[in-house]
C-alpha cells in the first residue's frame, strides 16, 4: 500500500495547517509518512504544494505521481492534473463532469461556521474519500488548535461536514497507533540532536531554508533556560558562537548558502584557534540568492574547502531525518574531542520534508564534553599544548583557579602568544593536523552498503539522497544486481569502502542533487576514483527513487 | 588591591616606542588593580590591529578573534557567566570599520561590558591609510587628497543612538583614563570609552600635543541629559571635551532574558534524560 | 511628464494581497512620472527581501543584488555617470540590519542617492522574525518573549550621525511620501527616508491604523536645527512625525573627490598608449 | 656572478629606504635584481630584512647564503651570521676583531650631518666593499629623495662618508645600463596590469601582504582621473566592484585570504549575475590572521571553490612580477569576455618582491570590453539572452536608448525577472556553463614546459613557485633529466599538457607553497593524476631553487 496525497494552492492559504492535521493523523492511524514542501519565496500566492506520501511500509523519501488532490485553489487542478494517478482523485470546489474530481463547496460549508477554516472541510472529506475513520483527525485537530476553545470547536465542525459531504472512494482503514515511531522533519531534528547535546546558546541569522532550526530551538529556549540569539548578520553569529564555546558553552549556527559564505572566515577561525563549534548548512540551489525555498547539494566542495589555508574540519552529511538528530549529537561530541568546527550539510529537502522515523533512542547517547579536568592542570596553563595526538588541554574562562585562559587567531605558541617563526609555525600546523590523522583513524564513517556481495552497479550517493537511492535500488534489483553506497562523513573523506567496491569492478553510479558532479570530483582528488556515470539534478527540486529508477535506465543501462 | 603589575605581562609588546598603547595598558592595569579584580576574573575580546593585541601583553583571559568581530564573541559570556568582567577592547578602524555593524547591534542590546577604543584616528598595524575617525585633510598612500567621506564621530554616533554610557577619553592623561575604566565598570550595561591614542608612526596630525592642547575634562555636564549630551558629543574641533558624556539606565541584555536571572548559564547541568520528553513530543 | 504607467510592470508581484508595498510602489512612480524622468535615466540598487524586489516591478534600470548590499553598488554609478538618478532601496532588515555598517559609512561619504527603506519592522520574506526597527514587545518564533534588544530607530540614528537629509514618510499617505521622494530627489546629498510600510502577514503590532493613529505632519519644524531634529527625531510613540526631519547641505562624496568635477567616469576614453609612461617609472 | 645582499634590523629602520637606493642603483648599473622581503606584523621593532640578489644573468628567485650584510642594527650580525657564505662580509656598528665584519661608525658619521639618513652611510660603505662607482647611487638618491634639496644634499655627504670609510673587498664593477629593463614589485606589477587595461574603480580594505596594489593604484587615481575608494570592509569592497562593472567601468579589488573570504557571497553573485570583475587575492598563511605578511599558496582550493554553488569562475596565479602586468591584463579581457569573476592568486613572495624583468611590451595588448553595440539591440533588452555560447549581450545602464538593463541575484529569466521553475533554471544553469567550455576551448592557458623532451622527473608548480623551480631545474640538469611544468591558469585546469606529461611516465614532483598540496589534489580531481612526489612548504617562506634541488635529493632521489 502506497498512497500519494497532494495539498497544493497559495502561499498563504494555510496549506501547513492542513498538512500538519494530515500527517499526525495518518501516524495516528500507524502510517509511515513521508512528507515534502515545495513553496516558493513569498509569503502569499504563487504556486505551492506538500505532498504526503503514505504507506504500511516504511518510506524512504517521494514518489511520483498523485492517487489524491486537495486542490486548494482552482488553478491546482490544471497545474497537477498531468501527474495524476489512473485512479487518483481531486477534491475541488470546481463544479465539474468530470469523474476524477470530487467536488465540495468548502466555502459554501464553512462560510457560516468560520471561513477562515475552511481548509478543514478539504481533511473531512479527505479522510472519508479514503475510508478512514475521524477520530484520530478529531484528535489532531484538538492538539493543533490548543488554548483556542472556539476555534476548535469550527474546525471540529467543518471536518464532519467535510466527511459528510462526500463519498467513500478508497478503503485505506486505520492500521493501529503504533508506539515506537514519530514524525520529524529535518530541521527540528536537527535543533532536537542539539538540544539533546547539551546546546546552550544557538546565535544565527534567518536564511530559509534553515530558519526551521532557529524556530525548533527558540521554541524550547525559556523551558529549558538556554539562549537563542538572533544575530546582526551571519559575521555576528558565526563570531557569537565562537565566544559562546570559548565562554563554555555547547554553541551552534545555522544558516544555508549565502550565510555560510559570509560565515567563512569565522569558520577559519574555529580551525586556527581550537574552539569546537557546529554549523548546519541547510542547502538551497545558488549561485548568491538563487532559489530560495528550494532544494540541492551544491555546496559540498564550498563547505570542505570553506576558508583560507588549511585547518582541521569535519563535515557531514545526515541521510534523513532520523539520521539527523544521531548525526548532529556526534558532531557536537566530535566538535569537542577534536576541537574543530563541524559542518552539517542538510537541505530544503530533509529539511522541511517530514518523515515517520523510530523513536530516538538516547541510549547510547553521551555528552563527552572533552574539557581539561582542572586537577590535571599544572602550573601555567597552555591552551596549545603539543600533545601526541595535537589534542590541548581546553579550558573556559573561569574554570582553573589562577590561570586564564587565551585565544588567538595568529599563528601562535603553546600559549596563545602571536609567533611569526618558522619553526613554531611548522609545529602547530603539524599539531593540528594531526587532529586531522587521530579523527581518521578513530571516528571516521565508512559510507553504509545495502545491496548484493557482487553488484554489477553501484549507486553512489551523500547525505539526503540516501533515502531515494535506497528505493531506487529496491526498484531496479529485480532487474541489476545493483548496490547502494550511503556516505555520511564527507570530509575528511572516509575512503576504504569505495576504493574497495571500485576494485570489485563494480560500475560506480554518482547520483547527486547538483550540476557540477561535486561528490564524484571530491572522491577522484581524494582516491582517484572516477564515477562510471552521473546522475545529475539542479532544478532545485528532490530526486525521487522512481527518477532514479528511471535515469538510471535511460542513462546507465541504455 | 591585586598587585598591578600582576597585569603587566613581561612579554616584549610589537608596538612602537612612544605609541598611546603604552600607556593606554598602565592605565588598565592600574584601574583592573584598584577595582580589585584578579586576572582570571576578567575577559577581553579584542579584533585585529595594533590595539587588539591588548591580550598579548596584559595578564587577562582573552579572545583574540577577527578584525572588525570584537564585540560578538562577548555575548556570549554575558550570558555565560554573569560575574566575569567582560572587557571588549580594540582599535578604531577595526571597532568603528570592519566591525561597523556590530557596535550598532550592541549598543540596542545593552550588553554589560566595558568598551575600550583605542582611537588613533589611524589604520596602525597596516601602515596608514584613513579609518572612519580620520580627519578629512588626512593625506595617505591611499587617500591621496584627503578622505572621501566625512570623519565618524564615535561619541556623538553612541550618544545619538542613546547607548546606555558614552565616554571620551585620552592617554595624555592617565588619571582620567582610569578613572573612566573605573565609571564604565560601575556602570550597568553597555559603556563605551573612545579613548584619544596618539600612533606616532602614522599619524602625524593627531599627536599627544594635538589632543592635549585641545581635550578638556567636563564639568557643570549632566550627562543623564540628552539634549546637552548631543551637544557636547559634537563638539571636536578646537575644543574636545572628555569624561561621561552621557548616561541612561536600562535594562541590560541579560535583563531581557528574564528566564536566565542570575543562572550562569556555564553551569547548566545537561542531561540526555531530562530531554527525553522533546522526544515524545513529536509522537 | 512622463507617463505614471511605463514604471508600472505589468508583471505579477510576490506581495501579499494588501500589503504596504503596493501604494508605496504607486507613490514611487507617480513621483518619478512627476519629476519628469525616463526609466532609463534612474538606476535603483536593491537588497534582498520582499521590498527588495522592487526592480522587477518597477521600470527602470536595477541591480538586484545580495541580502543586505544594497548601498555598495551604488557607490560606483555616483562617480560613473552623475547625470543618473539613483534610488536605493530596501527592507528594513536589510537595510538597517545585515547592512548596517553600510548605511553607516555611506551617511559619511554623502553620496548623491535618493534611499528608501520600507520599514515594516519584520522580516517579512523569512516569515516574520523581528527586524531592528521591531517593538521590544513583539513576540514571534524566534523572540519568543519579546526581542532581546532595544529597537532601532532609524530616523534618530541618522539625524544623530547628521545625516545631510533624513525624512521619515508613510504609505498611508501617498501624497506625503511622494513629497519626500521629491525633496529627497532635490537635495543634493545622502536622502534616507525611512517609510512606515504595514506587512499585513506578520507583523499584528504596527498595522495601517496603528501608523494612521500615530503621524502627523511636521509643522513649524526647522530641519536645519540640529537640536529640534534630534527631539523630533526621538519622538516614537503615540505621535510620530513624518516629513523632513533634518537637512544639512555638505559636500558630496563626488564633489570630495576634485579631479572628477563633472566627468561621466563612464565616458572615459582609455587607451594603452596613453599610459606607457606608467611603465617607464618603473625603469 | 651571482651577489647576495641582506640589509636587515628593526622594523622602521628605513630598510625599504636603503633597498630602494640599491634596487635603483644595481638596475642603472645593468644588474638584473630579484627581492625579498622578511619582514613582521608590527610597524617599530623586531626583526625584518631584505635580501636582495644581483647577478649578471636574468634572476629568477632568492638564494640562500649571504655575500653582504647590511647590519642596521646589532642583532642582526648574530641573526644572520650563520647563513653568511665563505667569503661573506658584514658591514655593521659593532667593533670586532672578527675578519668578515666590516666597521663602520655610521652614527657617528651621520650625527651631524643628519641622523635620520644613517643608513645613507651603509649604502655608501655596500658600494665601495663591492667596488661599484657611486654615480648611479647619487642618481638614485636624488631620485628617491625628490623635492627635498637639504635632504639630498645630506645623503649625498653621507653616501660619501661612507664610501670613504671602508675598502674595497669585490670587484663588481658596472655593467652599463640596459635600457629594455625595469625592475617591479608583484603588487605593482599588478597595478599597473590593471591601469594597462583600463580599470577605472578600484574599492577594497587594507590588507597585508595586498595592500601595495591600492597604494600603487592610488598612487595615479588622480593623474588618470580614476576612482580608488577604500572600502567600510571587504563585504563593501566587493559589492562596490560589482556596482562599478554594472555602472559600465573596469572594476577591481584586491585582499588577502580573509578579506576573501567576506567576499565569497559577492563572487558568487558576480557568477549569478554574470558581471565581469577582477580580484586579486595576495595570498598569506592562515587560518585566520595567520602569518599577515608572509607568503604562502595555501588559498588555491578556497578560491576555486569560493561560494555556495556553481558558477562560471576563472583563477589564475601569475609567476612572476612581468607575468603579472600580462595576467593582470588578460584577466579584464577575459572577465569581459565571459562576463565572470576572475581571481588573480598572486603572493607575498611576489606581491611583496621586486625583480629585474623585460620592459613591458604593449604592443599585443588590446582593450577588449566586448559590451554590447547598442545597434544591435532589438526590442526589449534581454541581460540574459539564451544564445549559443551561453554569453549574452552585455549593457550599463544609459547605454542603449530606451531601455533599461536589470541585474539579478536570484534565478531569473532573460530579462532578468526572478523565476523559480525548474525548467529556466535548468536553461541558465546550461547557458552559464556553456561560457566555461567556451573559456576551456578558446582561452585557458596550458602549462609552459621547460626542459628535455624525455624527463625522468617532472617539476610540476603553479603561480609564483615558477621561478625558483627553475633556478631548481636548472640546478638539476647536470645529475637528472628534469623538465618544469608551469601552470598560470588552474581554474578551469587545463588538462592535455599534464596527462601527456603523465603519460610519458616521467616522475611527477609537485613544489608547492602549502601544507596540503592542494595542487596536486585539484589536478587529481579533474584528471586523476597524482603526484608522485610532493615538495611542500608552509611556514610562510618562499621557496628558493637551492632549497628545492635540495629537498629533492632529500625527498625525491633519495
Ligand atoms: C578581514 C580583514 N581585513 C583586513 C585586515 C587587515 N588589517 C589588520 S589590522 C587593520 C587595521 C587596523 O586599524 P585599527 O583597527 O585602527 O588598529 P590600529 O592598528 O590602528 O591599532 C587591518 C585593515 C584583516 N586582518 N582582516
Ligand atoms: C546573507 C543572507 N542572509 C539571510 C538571507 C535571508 N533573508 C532574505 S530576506 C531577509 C529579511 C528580509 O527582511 P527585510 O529586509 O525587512 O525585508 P522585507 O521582506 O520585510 O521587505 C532575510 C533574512 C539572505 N537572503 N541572505
Ligand atoms: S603603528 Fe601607531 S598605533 Fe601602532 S604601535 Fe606604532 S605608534 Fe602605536
Ligand atoms: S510578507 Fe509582509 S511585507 Fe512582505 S509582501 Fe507580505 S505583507 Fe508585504
Ligand atoms: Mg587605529
Ligand atoms: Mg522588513
Amino acid at each position: 500500500m502506497d498512497f500519494n496525497i497532494v495539498i497544493a494552492g497559495e502561499a498563504g492559504q494555510g496549506l501547513k495547517t492542513v498538512e500538519a492535521m494530515l500527517t499526525k493523523t495518518f501516524s495516528r492511524h500507524g502510517y509511515y509518512l513521508f512528507s515534502t514542501k515545495d513553496y516558493m519565496s513569498r509569503v502569499r500566492g504563487g504556486h505551492n504544494f506538500m505532498q504526503i506520501r503514505i504507506s504500511d511500509q516504511k518510506l524512504e523519501g517521494p514518489d511520483e505521481g498523485i492517487d489524491l488532490l486537495l486542490a486548494l485553489n482552482e488553478e491546482s487542478v490544471e497545474i497537477h492534473r498531468s501527474e495524476m494517478n489512473e485512479d487518483g482523485t481531486m477534491i475541488s470546489e470546481i463544479e465539474s463532469d468530470e469523474n476524477d474530481i470530487v467536488y465540495i463547496d468548502a466555502k459554501g460549508l464553512a462560510k457560516d461556521v468560520n471561513p477562515r477554516a475552511v481548509n478543514t472541510v478539504f481533511v473531512g472529506a479527505a479522510f472519508k474519500i479514503m475510508g478512514l475513520p475521524t477520530e484520530e483527525a478529531e484528535e489532531a485537530v484538538k492538539e493543533h488548535f490548543a488554548d483556542k476553545e472556539s476555534i476548535i470547536e469550527d474546525n471540529l465542525t467543518l471536518l464532519k461536514a467535510g466527511y459528510e459531504a462526500v463519498e467513500q472512494l478508497y478503503n485505506l482503514k486505520g492500521l493501529g497507533k503504533k508506539d515506537d515511531r514519530m514524525v520529524i522533519d529535518g530541521n527540528s531534528a536537527v535543533g532536537l540532536g542539539a538540544l539533546l547535546a547539551g546546546l546552550s546558546y544557538y546565535a544565527a541569522y534567518p536564511m530559509s531554508p534553515s530558519t526551521g532550526i532557529l524556530h525548533y530551538v527558540a521554541s524550547k529556549q525559556e523551558e529549558l533556560g538556554i539562549v537563542v540569539e538572533q544575530a546582526e548578520d551571519e559575521i555576528a553569529a558565526i563570531n557569537m558562537v565562537l565566544g559562546g564555546t570559548y565562554s563554555g558553552l555547547r554553541s551552534m549556527t545555522g544558516t544555508s548558502g549565502g550565510g555560510l559564505a559570509l560565515m567563512a572566515e569565522g569558520i577559519g577561525l574555529a580551525g586556527v584557534t581550537e574552539t569546537p563549534i557546529v554549523i548546519a548548512d541547510v542547502q538551497r540551489p545558488g549561485p548568491a540568492t538563487g532559489l530560495p525555498t528550494r532544494t540541492g547539494q551544491g555546496d559540498l566542495l564550498f563547505a570542505v574547502n570553506i576558508a583560507q589555508d588549511e585547518f582541521p574540519l569535519m563535515v557531514l552529511a545526515p541521510k534523513d531525518q532520523e539520521d539527523a538528530v544521531y548525526q548532529t549529537f556526534r558532531a557536537f561530541n566530535l566538535a569537542d574531542k577534536y576541537q574543530l568546527p563541524v559542518i552539517i550539510l542538510s537541505d530544503q529537502f530533509i529539511g522541511d520534508g517530514s518523515k515517520t522515523i523510530k523513536e530516538i533512542d538516547t541510549s547510547d547517547m553521551k555528552i563527552e564534553r572533552h574539557l581539561v579536568d582542572p586537577a590535571e592542570v599544572e602550573g601555567e596553563y597552555k591552551r596549545y599544548k603539543y600533545t601526541e595526538d595535537g589534542i590541548s588541554p581546553r579550558a573556559y574562562p573561569g574554570q582553573l583557579e589562577d590561570n586564564v585562559v587565551l585565544s588567538d587567531s595568529d599563528e601562535h605558541d603553546e600559549f596563545a602568544h602571536i609567533v611569526e617563526d618558522a619553526e613554531t609555525r611548522n609545529k602547530m600546523v603539524a599539531k593540528r593536523s594531526k587532529k586531522m590523522a587521530k579523527l581518521k583513524k578513530e571516528d571516521l564513517l565508512e559510507p553504509d552498503y545495502y545491496g548484493p556481495e557482487d553488484p554489477d552497479y553501484i549507486l553512489v550517493g551523500w547525505g539526503s539522497t540516501a533515502g531515494p537511492l535506497t528505493e531506487a535500488r529496491k526498484m531496479l534489483a529485480d532487474e541489476y544486481k545493483v548496490g547502494h553506497l550511503a556516505f555520511n562523513d564527507v570530509w575528511p573523506l572516509p575512503t576504504k569502502e569505495i576504493e574497495a567496491k571500485a576494485a570489485s569492478g563494480a560500475k560506480l553510479v554518482y547520483v547527486e542533487n547538483n550540476a557540477g558532479a561535486q561528490f564524484d570530483r571530491l572522491v577522484r582528488s581524494e582516491t582517484g576514483i572516477k564515477a562510471d556515470y552521473n546522475i545529475l539534478k539542479d532544478d532545485g527540486r528532490p530526486f525521487s527513487g522512481r527518477e532514479i529508477y528511471r535515469r538510471f535506465k535511460e542513462e546507465v543501462s541504455k | 588591591m591585586v598587585d598591578k603589575n600582576i597585569y603587566q605581562a613581561d612579554r616584549e609588546t610589537a608596538w612602537c616606542p612612544g605609541c598611546g598603547n603604552f600607556p593606554l595598558r598602565t592605565a588598565l592595569s592600574e584601574a583592573l588593580s584598584e577595582m580589585d579584580l584578579k586576572p582570571e576574573e576578567v575577559t577581553m575580546f579584542t579584533g585585529i590591529g595594533q590595539a587588539a593585541k591588548m591580550p598579548h601583553y596584559i595578564k587577562v583571559n582573552g579572545f583574540n578573534g577577527l578584525h572588525g568581530r570584537s564585540i560578538p564573541p562577548a555575548v556570549a559570556m554575558r550570558v555565560a557567566n554573569p560575574k566575569m568582567t567582560v572587557i571588549v577592547e580594540s582599535g578604531d578602524g577595526c571597532t568603528y570599520g570592519e566591525g561597523g555593524n556590530h557596535i550598532l547591534h550592541n549598543i540596542r542590546r545593552n550588553l554589560d561590558i566595558i568598551h575600550l577604543v583605542h582611537d588613533n584616528q589611524i589604520y596602525g598595524l597596516t601602515k596608514g591609510q584613513a579609518s572612519p575617525t580620520s580627519m578629512a585633510e588626512l593625506i595617505t598612500p591611499v587617500q591621496t587628497h584627503g578622505v572621501n567621506a566625512e570623519p565618524f564621530n564615535p561619541v556623538r554616533f553612541a550618544v545619538g543612538m542613546k547607548a546606555s554610557f558614552v565616554a571620551r577619553s585620552t592617554v595624555g592623561d592617565r588619571e582620567h583614563l582610569k578613572e573612566m575604566v573605573k565609571e564604565a565598570k560601575k556602570h550597568k550595561g553597555y559603556a563605551l570609552i573612545d579613548i584619544f591614542q596618539p600612533c606616532v608612526s602614522f599619524n602625524k596630525i593627531n599627536t599627544y600635543q594635538w589632543y592635549n592642547k585641545r581635550v578638556y575634562k567636563l564639568e557643570d555636564h549632566d550627562p543623564t541629559d540628552h539634549a546637552a549630551a548631543m551637544k557636547v558629543a559634537d563638539k571636536f574641533g578646537d575644543e574636545i571635551p572628555i569624561g561621561v558624556i552621557y548616561r541612561e539606565e536600562k535594562p541590560t541584555f541579560r535583563e531581557r532574558i528574564p528566564y536566565l536571572k542570575d543562572k550562569a548559564l556555564v553551569d547548566r547541568d545537561v542531561k540526555v534524560e531530562d530531554m527525553e520528553y522533546l522526544i515524545k513530543e513529536f509522537k
